[in-house]
């Protein structure tokens, strides 16, 4: 019956989904914060440790569908060891994925990522791919509260 | 309208006046279980609408020639109907808003601040939208009026002690609660928390947005103060819906937005207002929304509460049997006296994702917190997904939700 | 849009998409000289919203569904297209009032209120429509905002050194005027104004409801602050306007209305607000009525503003020619950078007469203070009568309207 | 040209229109207000002196389109000598007969006032018939303003 949506809720994303490698507050962590979708009700807040400008180490604690939680825990493998001054452009990219489908031009570090890039086809789901990367930002950025508007 | 002559409920007969409901969503036929969000249009509406604008159409109140006369006989038409509906006293208490939202505001506003005074109270109740929440916090914040919660039961009712202990030392300036949650489905006893507003010297006020829609509305046997509906959840256009308030409290009010057509006189110094309704309708009207929303209260009237109100309760039974059976599903709120929406969580899926399963087979619902963020803390969830009824669904549509939910739940085990 | 095919502007071809045009009115051709009032729509408005209605619509922004989240692009991509017509910087800019009327009353309390301290000025000027004034008034009253009037010169311009004179002690926080008197047909010249604000440490804020139909408006070129402008005007449809506002002020303003959409998170203590332009828009918006709008923008894009304003530009002299040749005839303002609205006084014939006679051709005029009363008391007239013209006007029109004024003198001799 | 206006436009309500018999402030008068309609401008005010419970005498002054200055002087000639309590009635009568055109069972007083009922054709000029109606009632009632809304 949901034989088209076996792409967005493959193998891969659905563990990620359901059992997050990441979904913790790590023991040691430098900054956070927090993204709202104020449509929906999702919340995630990430955790990030830097170590010579690069992240060392992300976690975050989700209440949130499947979705958000698998591009959350994605998110924090995705990122451990890139330069902090390279998240946004990550970010960007994996905004342009889940808005159109494609991602020719990813960064290698977003491999395992791609997956979700099926999640185009629901416009409405895209902030649930996009929301924990703009908390990532914006606890990089020293901020405490964001949205995924 | 003759009683005698009013058809029997024909479910196939009325969705043929619904355009939108042949159409296919992904493949498969649209079911759309989303009308508590926002119902869809029928032709006498649209063609309302259309006709307006094609035949007779130009700025109300203003136009000495035929077109304005004509447009404002239609948008004055509006009024009485509406009064119709609920059973206003009178036309001139008919105030047009932009949705039920901006009502509220203008009351928040022009009552609120207008006429209550810091340290008087409002009280509203664990189930509001946040469209009935946090124009008070506003008013609270900017006003020194203390807010106060009544809480709701387990059940999902309106808890009426609880309420009333809240009126004991008669700071309650204004009980303002939903008339029907849109989450829950429950219907409040309206006429009773009128009559407990009133013995402790606070007025009333109701956000019919849903209950409007599902049951007839009588303000004046409720003994509502203020009354407020949309008319796009009652098969009617987007841009305008509707406060009632008692004449001598809409008088007294202040203005809430300035402009053209509610004043009375105008020099620099100084304006004076002009008499209810004008005065609360600022700025040209939403003439052709207001055209639309009297086509759309003649085809509710014409099919009739009696007949709507039988055919949701049949739904409904079905619906809460069918949830019911499925495995790990729990439906919120469990009132007695309940309308067509039902809310619900599964075990092991998040309501986004039964949301997106649904609609890659054409069934809408909606999910998420329903804009009522403090009620599904209450309820000790997160998100819920969420079905609702209009005057459209039918019961194999129920059935449809039923089964596609069960190969859901198979989905996600 | 490839400027290279856009065909020579063809006043009948325009006419016909204007199903309203070939009405009767009195047995006699409907001859509308009311467009300043509220203009016509062309059958592409009437259309998206029809389509809208029969095969797309939910509601916005809170759906997980297919129909919701067509309609949300939909409703979203009006503020693209809003954007590029007046030239914002960003689509985030432009939020959606149900009026100009609404617009400003939304900056008068979260600019004015919100922003503005107590002792602070607003400017606005003697040609005002009541839009544009008594916001201001009822802000003044309620925040101790010192309300100043500019002058204009007896041609009926914005007398700039008179502004001037105005903002020199620095208190003025906001200097708030029309792009184009809906009255005088004066175009005021916005850069300018917004240039002088500025340097007398002022926002700018103008009333384009008339500017935005007749004159292309680029928003970053004036250095406006705030722009406004309503759907209806422009041949789009009723119960929905454009407030555009610079980023920076927009985040800084509180919000006007609370309710659903506008949120962030919701908790009966507090709330958080969500970012612009959503803040702004509380409840359920005039989803159909963007929609119309989208196509009433693309659609006078597609004619373009060149044709347009060469087209008025043709009428208006025409119409200055003819009138100025009836004997006894007064036409209010004269100045030198003015669009399609003529207001008169004609000796020994009232205005509200002269309406009425001219309604019996079926010609649409507006009579009375045009909602505009302290401009008719600077001019020294109680009420005037006012032809106004839109992209469908013909010169045959003009030419019928001033051969019945000569015989309505006649009447009245 | 505007034949089927002639009847809206008599020579009667014409002459009333542009020279009134009434259209100034009586030398005496106890009672007194405005009317003003606030849609177009115009504005009325009705000055009266009373007598033994009736209006012995009613002026007034307007700025307003001919059918307002005629339907106050016919309202002062007409409610000459009406018992004060009666006028209510008069003034319901007339803005039935502007609003429908019919006056079958309009008072013997009013019968010069029937020409204006042709204003029923243009409903937005019933106003123009009914706010000096509306004055006086407001000026026998002790009111200062009113509007004909
Ligand atoms: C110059 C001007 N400003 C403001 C308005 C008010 O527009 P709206 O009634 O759509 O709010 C109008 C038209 O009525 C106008 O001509
Ligand atoms: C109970 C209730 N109140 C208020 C509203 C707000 O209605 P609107 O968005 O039309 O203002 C809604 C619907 O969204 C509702 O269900």
């Amino acid at each position: 019956m949901f034989d088209d949506l076996r792409d967005l809720y493959s193998a891969e994303i659905r563990a990620h989904g359901r059992t997050p490698a990441h979904g913790q507050r790590p023991a040691v962590f430098d900054a956070s914060a927090k993204g709202d979708n104020p449509m929906c009700g999702d919340r995630v807040q990430v955790f990030v440790r830097r170590d010579d400008g690069r992240v060392a180490e992300a976690g975050f604690e989700a209440r949130g569908c499947e979705i958000t939680v698998a591009s959350a825990d994605l998110m924090c493998e995705a990122v451990r060891g890139q330069p902090v001054g390279h998240i946004r452009a990550l970010s960007d990219q994996v905004a342009a994925m889940a808005r159109t489908g494609r991602c020719e031009a990813c960064d290698e570090a977003l491999r395992d990522v791609h997956p979700l890039s099926a999640v185009h086809e629901y416009p409405s789901r895209v902030k649930c791919v996009t929301l924990p990367w703009h908390a990532l930002l914006a606890a990089l950025h020293g901020e405490k509260e964001t949205t995924s508007e | 309208m003759n009683v005698m002559t009013k058809p029997v409920f024909d479910v196939e007969r009325i969705r043929a006046d619904f355009p939108i409901l042949s159409q296919t969503v992904r493949g498969k036929p649209l079911v759309f279980l989303d009308s508590a969000a926002s119902a869809q249009k029928p032709r006498p509406v649209i063609d309302a609408m259309v006709q307006a604008m094609e035949t007779q159409y130009a700025n109300v109140h203003r136009g000495l020639h035929w077109m304005s006369e004509r447009t404002t006989d239609a948008y004055e038409g509006t009024r009485d109907a509406v009064a119709r509906l609920i059973n206003a006293p009178s036309r001139d208490e008919i105030v047009f808003a932009k949705n039920t939202t901006e009502g509220i505001n203008l009351v928040a506003h022009s009552y609120g601040r207008g006429i209550m005074k810091p340290g008087q109270a409002v009280v509203i109740s664990e189930m509001e939208h946040h469209a009935n929440l946090v124009p008070w916090q506003m008013l609270r914040d900017a006003h020194g009026v203390e807010l106060r919660v009544a809480p709701i039961t387990d059940s999902g009712e309106l808890d009426m002690a609880g309420l009333e202990a809240l009126l004991q030392d008669r700071k309650v300036g204004l009980v303002a609660v939903t008339h029907m949650s849109n989450v829950l489905g429950t219907v409040v006893p309206a006429a009773r928390v009128a009559a407990l507003a009133h013995e402790y010297g606070a007025k009333a006020l109701f956000d019919g947005s849903q209950a409007a829609v599902h049951r007839p509305v009588d303000v004046q046997a409720i003994g509502a103060d203020f009354y407020l509906f949309t008319a796009h959840k009652l098969y009617g256009p987007t841009g305008i819906g509707v406060l009632w308030a008692r004449r001598e409290l809409l008088e007294a009010m202040p203005p809430f937005m300035g402009g053209g057509d509610m004043i009375g006189t105008v020099s620099f110094e100084r304006s004076t207002w002009a008499e209810i309704p004008h005065k609360f309708e600022a700025g040209t009207p939403a003439i052709i929304e207001a055209i639309g929303l009297k086509a759309a209260v003649e085809y509710v009237e014409a099919i009739g509460f009696d007949a709507i109100t039988a055919h949701e309760a049949r739904l409904t039974d079905h619906a809460l049997a069918r949830l019911s059976d499925i495995p790990g599903l729990r439906v919120l709120g469990a009132a007695q006296d309940r309308g067509g929406v039902f809310s619900f969580t599964m075990e092991g899926a998040h309501a986004h994702d039964i949301a997106t399963l649904l609609d890659r087979q054409g069934i809408a619902v909606r999910a998420g917190n329903h804009c009522a963020e403090p009620l599904m803390r209450r309820l000790g969830v997160d998100s819920s997904a969420r079905a609702s009824t209009g005057i459209y669904t039918t019961m194999a549509e129920i059935d449809a939700l039923a089964d596609t939910l069960l190969r859901v739940r198979e989905f996600f085990a």
